[in-house]
This record gives structure tokens, C-alpha cells and sequence, in this order.
């Protein structure tokens, strides 16, 4: 199990080469990636996404988050990293990686994961186009989809 | 009591300050964001709709009506948008 | 849009990192690895897993679900690789990669084409372990699965 | 008319083979089915119990009622374990 936040940069593809490396004890790995997308902004395209978050709770949040997912799906393991501070279109954001015996667990653990850090883990989004900046509301589907767990 | 008192995203805009040290007697949440709006216009735009505004306690979160005994740290903020 | 049937092992960190790179029109990238799983096996331990596929048949198949995956699920983009032949226990058998604008879209259309490979596309196991060998079974929650699409 | 017939896996095991070329007036799978028993224990074998076996026409999933008429490749096998 592991957690990080951190401004530095990640790189996806190494990361699940080596969540996924020869486990002998999980037969599925999910892996999700949240990748800033090319939105209309102020002033039309996005040029970048400033994410603000709270240290401290942070890792607090998401560490909880992982511990309930992991008890819940008998996870083998799992992996959170996201970043916080400027980021450019076609960055990621961030990501999850699960794993466990049968690909029913590791699938919901991941959307689970991601539920929950949308909307309760301590992250804000902030979009800067070419003639301002805009916080990014939260979506009342992200909310709605907490109920399912 | 002696809190430190965060805020975040707009609510910081607003206020002017991601931290303030409040001296405060109120019991609840509640009535420590009644105390803050009346310290000025940034803080009473921050606090103009509180339905918009999330609150944790020492890291966690929280309602409107928990208690501040034992708090240390407060957090204010609008609903989270990662992943 | 790849599909890929191949009997050479394929680096799941690789595939996903250039599958994820530069997206900037889907803010959603999941995908999904197959391990072989250290399971019990005639004799004890499992030593290989052997597959089985009917070559034509397993392309069109793989084909007709990423078509449908990619229409049902808007996606920007699909990858489905999978092997046939020996595999030893930690290899990946195989992996599912999907991009959308968002991520419901994309773990759905994952998950989708995980349920259909295993039921649907021309593929068979067979567990070699150290005192004998024997075919998978069909499982029946796994045609179960394919009820909820 | 001339079939390509496949096996696969425990089928072909019990046939004996993985193809072979049939002539055939058979209407529908289930009839081909039916010759097929014949030809052998093997054969027999593979087909004592058609529940557990699929069969694909022309490389498409199909029925056991389904008709031959056009057909050119039949193959036969268990139920899919892929992924």
C-alpha cells in the first residue's frame, strides 16, 4: 500500500509496470488515470490546472480511503498518487492501482478509490485559460456517486 | 481557545489569509463561523452561504453542529473537486 | 483503436504509458492486467498456464467487442492485447486499456470488455502443474456477468 | 456440401484431431452433430455431452439449430475461459 501527493510529475506507465510486476498473488490489476483534459476555460482553451490542496488532511483522507478499500475487496495491494500545484493539458493528474485475486474486486476497489477522492479527499481545481482563471465547481454526480458504495 | 483557523480555495480569496489564530469561546462550529463573519467584509463574503462551505476538524471532516472542545485546528472550504 | 493476439510477452508498463501519453482529449485512462495467479493446480502448485485460441476467430471477435465498447462508451480510444501459448505464474496474459473524456466511461467500457473476453472470445486455459494438467472450467458467474451490459 | 470441421481443446483431444473435412448433407448443426457421433468412439465422445459444447460458424458464434447452408467452416469447442 502506498500513498503519495506530491508537485512533481509522475510517470504513469513505469509506475504500473511496477505495481504489476510479477505478482503471483493477484491475478487482476486496474489502474486508472485522471489526465487534464483540452476544456473550454476562460478565454477558451485550457492552458493549465492549478490544484490546491490541504497537507496534513491530505494524506490523512486518502489513507483512510485506501484501508477501507483494501479491507472491503481483500485487496493484495493498491497505490495512490496525486499531484498538486500547475499542471499543462495532457498531464496526469493523478492515478489509482489495485490489485486482487478476481478482477470484480479490483475493478470496483478502483472506481470506489476514485469516488471518493473526487469528492473527499481535500483537492481543489482551479482552471487557467488564456484570460482567467476559474475554481472548478464540484459536480453534483460525483456527489450522487458516493451512494453507491 | 486558542484554534488555528484554515481556509481554502475561494474561502481564502475571500478572507484574505489561508491562517488565522482565533481566540474564541464558541461551543460549536457554528457558532465560531458566526464569531468570523463579523470580523470584517472578506470574512462575511466567505461565510455568505455557508450550504457551499465544508468544514473539518483536526484533519477530519465534519458538521456544522460539532462541537470545538478539544479542536485545534479548523478548516474551511468549498466541496472537493480531485481525482 | 489495437487489438493484438500475439504468443511474445508484452510490457503492461510500457503499453500503458504510451497508451496514456499526450491524451488531451480524454481526462479518463483505465486499464486492466491479467496475471497468472499461483494457483493450486494438479500436483500442487501451478508451474505454466497454456492457452489455447482459434486463430480468425479470436481477431474477429476481440474486434466486434472494441466496436461496441467504443460506440456504447463514446471512447476516444481502446487497446486489447492478448496472449496465447505458454505463460509461466506472474506473466500477464493479457490487458485492456480504454480512454474517455470521463472516467465512468472509460472503467465501464473496461469492464465490459473484461467480461466479454472471458466469455466470448475464443480462449481457452489449461493449468499445468507438477504431477498433471487440466482445462479451466467455464465459471458461471462469469457468463453471469455478461447479464448487467 | 464440404466442411472444414475444428475442434478445440478437450474436443480435439477426444477426436483426435483439430480439422478434418467433412462431406456433408446435414441442414443444421445439431444433424452434423449427429453424423459426426457416428463416425466413431472419439467422436462420441466429444459429443456425449452437447451442453457443454459451443459452436461457431464461419468463425460467429452459433445455436445448434442454426442452418449449414452456406457455411464453410464449422468448429466446435468448450465454453470460452479467456481473459
Amino acid at each position: 500500500m502506498a500513498v503519495r501527493v506530491q508537485a512533481a510529475p509522475f510517470d504513469f506507465g513505469a509506475e504500473c509496470g511496477a505495481f504489476a510486476a510479477g505478482r503471483r498473488d493477484a491475478g487482476a490489476v486496474v489502474t486508472f488515470a485522471g489526465v487534464v483534459r483540452d476544456d473550454p476555460a476562460p478565454g477558451g482553451a485550457l492552458v493549465a490546472l492549478e490544484i490546491e490542496h490541504y497537507p496534513g488532511m491530505t494524506e490523512r483522507a486518502i489513507a483512510a480511503m485506501v484501508a477501507e478499500a483494501t479491507a472491503r475487496w481483500g485487496l493484495c495491494d493498491c497505490l495512490v498518487i496525486h499531484r498538486h500545484g500547475r499542471l499543462a493539458v495532457g498531464e496526469a493528474i493523478m492515478m489509482v492501482a489495485t490489485a486482487a485475486p478476481h478482477r470484480a474486486d479490483a475493478f470496483a476497489a478502483a472506481e470506489f478509490l476514485m469516488d471518493y477522492l473526487k469528492s473527499r479527499a481535500p483537492f481543489w481545481k482551479k482552471e487557467i485559460g488564456a484570460e482567467g482563471t476559474a475554481w472548478v465547481a464540484a459536480r453534483a454526480e460525483d456527489e450522487a456517486a458516493l451512494d453507491r458504495w | 481557545m486558542t484554534l488555528e483557523v484554515l481556509y481554502f480555495v475561494w474561502l481564502r480569496e475571500r478572507v484574505g489569509t489561508g491562517r488565522e489564530t482565533v481566540e474564541t469561546g464558541a461551543a460549536t462550529v457554528a457558532d465560531l463561523v458566526a464569531e468570523l463573519r463579523a470580523r470584517g467584509e472578506g470574512h462575511a463574503a466567505a461565510f455568505a452561504d455557508t450550504r457551499a462551505v465544508r468544514v473539518a476538524l483536526d484533519q477530519e471532516l465534519a458538521g456544522f453542529d460539532a462541537p470545538l472542545e478539544g479542536v485545534r485546528e479548523v478548516a474551511f472550504f468549498p466541496p472537493m473537486t480531485g481525482g
